[in-house]
């Protein structure tokens, strides 16, 4: 594969990788939401293989077969269950309506770009046009955490945050040691099941998994 | 045939087809209803019987609501003179480009929005003011949409961009260009009128954009204005084809190749046309105030497009 | 994908229209060749409620659902007299539509039919008499097509509409 | 050329004195007006004789305010492109003026409006000729000082008093920071602009950028950039309507010129953050110009709300020239350069045609809220075709000049997206959306502002009955609609003209580059060519096909004329049609998070039931922001330091000798201190 068509593969799936993260902050619905992650994780596993084929590396292979099964299939069934019992009240208004938050997903984008620039002009690797759009994700994801009222997509929005970090690591150094993956993986699916538990209690006390009402825990 | 024979030949091609595109849409659309629906070629005769028949015009209209179609018609078939529908050398690239383009369709809106408030009808008003709102709305998107697309051929005209996709095929697949593509699909939804923004085949007047401006039209002007509309409709699928998927366009002007020009596009036409109805299908029409929300999401694919577009 | 599906297990449901039955179409007035030749393939209909209860409203939807499918003949539902070539009027005239239903008339550009739907708009069926009711339909605008029934089948309004034409069931 | 400076001022002069002396009659009204168009017809000469001919002009009257230092006046190309648009505007609405200012007959206002016209057009004329600071700056107070006078003629309405006021402050303002700037840049030097040009580059490039901040906020509060264009929407619809044509075309342009004269021509360009704020103070001048313009219902605040808006994206064009000059992009730098003067040109002739238009309405109708008018293309359908000339002009919609110049701007800023500079490509990126979006909604501003004062139906009895202007109004009025179509055929010829004037400013060769090729326009780099000719000529061509195609094929059946369609309802009234507020209602809510819209509704019921309303009054207003949260409170701070300051006016003599002693002592202590002896 020659490497300008890696780093137009490379840009491709970034992109897809980005517009998947943009959705969350378009659409409204959960179910809408858990389809947008599932869709990410599937790209993003796609570029990890294409990456790891472009490499000959097969520890990327294996990252790419842990990503889909762990992300792509595990991870979108629990958030099925979990959007199958709280999911279903009203739509809860984000803080920042739609059309707003879109053009401050943009703006970010062209934050990350403008941040990643020398990032990208000091490594060599063909992969690296795909970097600032992973910093875009990244950025993204901070803000649907942000913005977002419910808790079970805030909980959507941290695992597209270390979906952006693990495109960064693909892209700018053709992935980590599969050690550290594993190790990563290991803390995602443990912070997850927290999340799970966490939110799970917020539906007993209050009858919603608004997050607004936490602040009445206060004295 | 020399090029400047191209301009007009290229003009009566693209009138000759624009109804027939319409009708295929409609004919298609009525399939997936699982009806047979009016054959592909119903808008000639709706032509044909409107030209024919009288022209009733309001007391309160000036000489402006008669003037207005023959502006907005006029507009639109410049527009097909510089757009690249059959052959790439285009005998007028030097008059005009892609920005040329995208603001003579708005002078085509703006008449067509002006004739929609001289007869004094609520309605009249209410297309202008909503019609007027979308197509400001959509500027932002055409001009980074535009500019992705030129950044990558060197050049904001028509015939540049076709031609250096034809040279170098690999830049068709390059992420900048299919974002473009997307946000200009989402651009034509808009601007023509198609359902997630407006309902063409709708009897609520509350409901119209496209439709409220021209209810006080009849006979020969309405002809020149359904005409004009299904003109737009050729014009942005002629751009989103054959500037992005320009394969088919013939390069050099010998009858041959021009006629095999004119079979691609057709078959690029109903392509197109078999997406929007399916999209048509598939979608309800969006409220009037969620169409900003839209808009704002393809002005977001083509920042993108334009990002992503000068990071290769 | 499931709606694609769907739409493709049900396939074309149009069934052809069956034989007028001559005793409910009545052909009043003789419509000129020059507007059967023009609207015989392209017909733009605009539908005037003047005060029916609203029965034969239904059926008139129905001309647009795919079982009987009135745009196959062409023609198709507009939202302006202006674009209009024949009223589908419905119901007795009552007072306060008497107006509006001239005007509608007169918003129609020229050349033009009138097709009166339901005995309201013959007899002014049950509501004849009535305070409220200024008379049938042709007291108000000059009509081309009477259909009668309580409401008309949709195959019948169809039947009345290709009677104005005097064209062939396609 | 000496001779042709003399008439225009003779001109000029001849003009208000004829306006003193001979009474406040028609006989005053066509003096005044024909010396203005004597004068200006000169500066006109004067003008196409540096530009086209190239013939330098220069006169110094050492003599004239000797004591203070003498008076020096200089023509090169960039102030002849000046005084060429002032003329343009100047001679029309003098023509336009002497019809409209019958209102004033037998009034003293009269004299006023004659004699404040004349000495306006001669001191604005003159300001692009000034080669010294003394001049500049004397040439600059007396501009502003003579349209304060015109804003104030009709002194008798309250809201003409606060636009005044208004408008007196901001220009002081204005013209304090000027004083400063200057000051620094000529630190103690002889005050030629040829010196200071040479001592520019000396100077350290602390006190440089102090300088031009300093000039930036003055000419900035003149050209009405977004934070100090509060005046504007104020004078403009309090001044006759001749005169805000005068001020909007030309007097606003004075600040670009300023601009450019010292931001390019004396400090001969700076480092990149100078371009990239004033790109920025663009944008933002032209979108929130344009998103203000949209929620105004008087025909006249909404022209010069679009005033800011023109001036926005004529900045837009002039900070891309800065940037591109500092990024050693001499061609870029060229192109947005202009640009930035075809849009100054064009603006002058449209807006100038429009405001003309706009007294023309106020003339006949006695009202400027749009929401009283309507249906006035019945009673006035010259000043409707004009003013609709106009609209698509100022829209950017081809066939006219607007388009050219928004296209020569829009291409401008593609090449910056390329700079190497990531912050750079970004700012071009949103540059480029937000003028695009500014384009749509001027063009939705005016389907609104032409469409519900001239169409439909008459909303108030004086609509019904407004009569067309006076012949004079017309022929100005048709004057500038001709001259915004020759600007856009004319363009091929017209773009190498600017080209030799912008290229000393950026450091290109003599023989510019000439963007334009044959009858076309053509970008650097052949990135895109376009000719306004071929697309004005090909619409009108195609646009007569479609009519002769129809007349001879569609059907023979005469036209019927019937009411308008409204499912049926039995009586058509005015109150049944759109108005402005109702137009602009989607924006308004689409854009809700900027107007922050507070809406009253109070509705009182019938006395006997509440199902039966009376009637229903419905108000609603934006959040001012500017007004509010930047001028509120340095106006309260103001008047809270004049208070203390006010307990010195304690009333008594004697304090005010101890006053005077103890002043005299602190000097001569501070010079004991400082040892200056």
């Amino acid at each position: 594969m020659s490497p300008h068509l890696v780093s137009q593969l490379s840009v491709g799936g970034a992109t897809l990788v980005l517009l998947a993260g943009l959705m969350m902050l378009w659409r409204r619905g959960v179910e809408a939401h858990i389809k947008a992650f599932t869709a990410q994780s599937v790209a993003l596993a796609a570029t990890t293989a294409m990456v790891g084929w472009f490499a000959g590396d097969w520890q990327l292979w294996a990252v790419a077969a842990l990503l889909l099964l762990i992300k792509g299939i595990g991870i979108p069934i629990l958030l099925q269950r979990m959007a199958r019992r709280f999911g279903t009240e009203r739509e809860l208004e984000p803080y920042v309506n739609t059309a707003t938050s879109l053009l401050v997903g943009g703006l970010l984008v062209l934050l990350a770009y403008v941040v990643t620039k020398p990032l990208v002009s000091v490594s060599q690797l063909p992969t690296r046009t795909g970097m600032p759009l992973a910093m875009g994700l990244v950025f993204v994801s901070l803000f649907v955490i942000i913005s977002r009222k419910k808790a079970l997509t805030q909980v959507l929005g941290f695992l597209m945050l270390e979906n952006g970090i693990a495109l960064l690591a693909v892209l700018g150094a053709h992935g980590i040691p599969i050690i550290v993956e594993i190790g990563v993986f290991l803390d995602v699916l443990l912070g997850f099941i927290v999340m799970q538990v966490f939110v799970y209690q917020i539906h007993e006390t209050f009858e919603s998994i608004d997050v607004e009402q936490l602040n009445r825990l206060r004295e | 045939m020399s090029p400047w024979l191209l301009g007009p030949v290229q003009a009566s091609v693209a009138l000759l087809l624009a109804p027939g595109l319409v009708g295929a849409v409609r004919w298609m659309k009525a399939r997936l209803q699982n009806r047979r629906g009016s054959p592909p070629w119903q808008p000639y005769l709706e032509l044909r019987k409107l030209f024919a028949k009288e022209v009733v015009v309001s007391n309160n209209a000036s000489w402006l609501f008669r003037a207005a179609p023959f502006i907005v018609f006029g507009s639109t078939v410049a527009v097909t003179l510089l757009v690249p529908l059959l052959a790439v050398p285009l005998p007028f690239d030097g008059a005009g480009d892609l920005v040329v383009v995208v603001y003579l369709l708005l002078l085509g809106t703006f008449f067509l929005a002006l004739a929609g408030l001289d007869p004094g009808s609520s309605f009249g008003g209410m297309g202008a003011s909503r019609e007027m709102t979308v197509a400001a709305l959509a500027e932002p998107t055409m001009a980074l949409a535009i500019f992705a697309l030129a950044w990558g051929a060197g050049s904001t005209n028509l015939g540049q961009i076709a031609f250096r996709t034809l040279a170098t095929p690999s830049e068709a697949l390059a992420p900048g260009h299919l974002l473009a593509f997307a946000a200009i699909f989402v651009v034509t939804l808009a601007e023509t009128g198609r359902l997630p923004v407006d309902n063409p085949a709708t009897h609520l007047e509350l409901t119209m954009i496209h439709e409220a401006m021209v209810l006080e039209y009849s006979g020969r002007y309405l002809a020149l204005l359904e005409w004009a509309a299904a003109l737009k409709l050729l014009i942005f699928f002629t751009l989103l084809g054959n500037l992005f998927v320009p394969w088919g366009v013939a390069v050099t002007l010998t009858p041959g190749a021009l006629l095999w020009a004119v079979f691609t596009l057709a078959l690029k036409l109903g392509a197109l046309g078999g997406a929007v109805a399916l999209v048509e299908t598939h979608i309800a029409k969006l409220r009037l105030f969620r169409v900003p929300e839209l808009l704002s999401a393809s002005f977001i694919l083509a920042l993108l497009a334009v990002t992503a577009s000068f990071l290769l | 994908m499931s709606l694609l599906s769907k739409i493709f297990r049900t396939g074309i449901v149009t069934e052809p229209l069956p034989a007028g039955d001559s005793e409910v179409v009545h052909l009043v007035r003789e419509v000129d060749a020059e507007s059967r030749r023009l609207f015989g393939r392209a017909l733009g209909i605009r539908e005037v409620d003047a005060g029916s209860c609203n029965g034969c409203e239904i059926e008139i939807t129905g001309l647009m659902s795919p079982v009987y499918d009135s745009e196959r003949f062409g023609f198709h539902f507009v939202a302006s007299p202006r674009h209009a070539d024949l009223l589908l009027v419905t119901g007795p005239v009552t007072r306060n539509m008497e107006v509006p239903l001239r005007k509608t008339y007169e918003a129609t550009p020229e050349p033009k039919l009138v097709v009166a739907v339901g005995d309201c708009a013959r007899t002014c069926g049950v509501f004849a008499g009535s305070y409220a009711v200024a008379g049938s339909v042709d007291r108000v605008i000059p009509v081309n097509v009477f259909v009668d029934g309580c409401p008309p089948e949709p195959a019948q309004i169809l039947q009345g509409i290709l009677a104005a034409l005097r064209s062939r069931p396609a | 050329m000496r001779a042709l400076f003399l008439l225009l001022v003779a001109g000029y002069a001849s003009g208000a004195a004829a306006a003193l002396v001979l009474g406040t009659g028609a006989l005053a009204r066509w003096a005044s007006a024909l010396g203005a168009i004597a004068g200006a017809s000169a500066g006109l000469a004067l003008a196409a004789g540096a530009c086209v001919w190239g013939a330098a002009f220069s006169l110094d009257a050492p003599d004239l305010l000797g004591v203070v230092g003498g008076m020096a006046f200089r023509l090169d190309a960039l102030g002849a492109v000046f005084l060429a648009l002032t003329s343009l505007v100047a001679a029309p609405s003098a023509l336009y003026g002497a019809g409209y200012s019958r209102a004033w007959d037998g009034r003293p206002a009269l004299r006023q409006v004659g004699f404040m016209l004349n000495a306006f057009l001669l001191t604005m004329s003159l300001v692009p000729l000034a080669d010294g600071t003394l001049t500049f700056l004397l040439l600059w107070e007396g501009m502003s000082l003579s349209s304060y006078f015109l804003v104030m003629t009709d002194a008798d309405k309250p809201e003409v008093v606060s636009a005044g006021q208004w408008y007196l402050a901001m220009t002081q303002m204005g013209f304090a920071c000027l004083l400063g700037a200057f000051l620094l840049l000529q630190s103690g030097g002889p005050g030629s602009f040829a010196d200071l040009r040479a001592a520019a580059d000396a100077l350290a490039p602390g006190t440089r950028d102090m300088v031009f901040a300093l000039a930036l906020i003055g000419f900035g509060s003149k050209a009405g950039l977004i934070p100090l264009h509060v005046w504007l929407p104020r004078a403009h619809p309090a001044a006759p309507s001749h005169v805000s044509a005068l001020m909007s075309g030309a007097m606003i342009k004075m600040g670009i010129y300023g601009l450019l004269r010292v931001g390019l021509d004396l400090l001969g360009g700076g480092p990149a953050w100078w371009g990239g704020l004033v790109l920025a103070l663009g944008a933002v001048s032209a979108l929130l110009g344009v998103l203000y313009a949209l929620m105004e219902h008087d025909l006249k605040s909404l022209l010069a709300y679009h005033s800011v808006e023109n001036i926005g994206l004529i900045t837009i064009g002039m900070g891309a020239g800065l940037l591109f000059a500092s990024l050693e992009m001499p061609a870029a730098a060229a192109l947005a350069l202009v640009a930035a003067l075809y849009h100054t040109v064009n603006h002058a002739v449209f807006k100038g045609l429009l405001f003309l238009g706009a007294g023309a309405v106020l003339h006949a109708t006695g009202t400027r809220d749009m929401n009283r008018m309507g249906g006035l293309i019945r009673g006035m359908p010259w000043t409707a075709a004009l003013f609709l000339v106009g609209s698509v002009a100022i829209s950017g919609l081809p066939p006219l000049n607007g388009f050219v110049s928004e296209w020569l701007l829009f291409q401008s800023l593609l090449p910056g997206i390329g700079a190497p500079s990531p912050l750079v490509a970004v700012l071009m990126v949103l540059a480029l959306g937000m003028l695009a979006l500014t384009a749509g909604l001027c063009a939705a501003c005016f389907v609104k502002a032409f469409g519900i004062t001239f169409l439909a139906i008459p909303r108030s009895p004086e609509a019904e009955h407004a009569h067309e202007a006076a012949w004079s109004m017309r022929a100005g009025m048709v004057v500038l609609a001709g001259a915004c179509v020759v600007l856009s055929v004319g363009a091929f010829k017209i773009v190498p003209r600017l080209t030799e004037v912008v290229a000393p400013l950026v450091g290109l060769p003599v023989p510019a580059p000439s963007f334009s090729v044959g009858w076309a326009l053509q970008t650097p780099g052949g990135f895109a060519r376009m000719s306004p000719t071929l697309v004005a000529a090909g619409l009108g061509l195609v646009v007569l096909a479609a009519w002769l195609a129809v007349k001879t094929f569609a059907s023979r059946r005469p036209l019927r004329v019937g009411e308008t369609w409204g499912c049926g309802r039995v009586v058509q009234t005015p109150r049944m049609e759109y108005t402005a507020t109702a137009f602009a209602e989607p924006l308004r809510r689409i854009f809700a998070a900027f107007y922050r819209p507070s809406e009253d509704v109070s509705i009182d019921f019938h006395p006997d039931s509440r199902y039966f309303v009376q009637s229903i009054s419905y108000h609603s207003a934006i959040v001012p922001w500017f007004e509010r949260y930047l001028y509120a409170p340095v106006i309260a701070r103001v008047r809270r330091w004049s208070e203390r300051v006010l307990a010195l006016q304690s009333g008594s003599a004697h304090a005010y000798l101890t006053y005077l002693v103890a002043a005299l002592v602190l000097l001569l202590g501070w010079l004991v201190v400082t040892g200056q002896r």
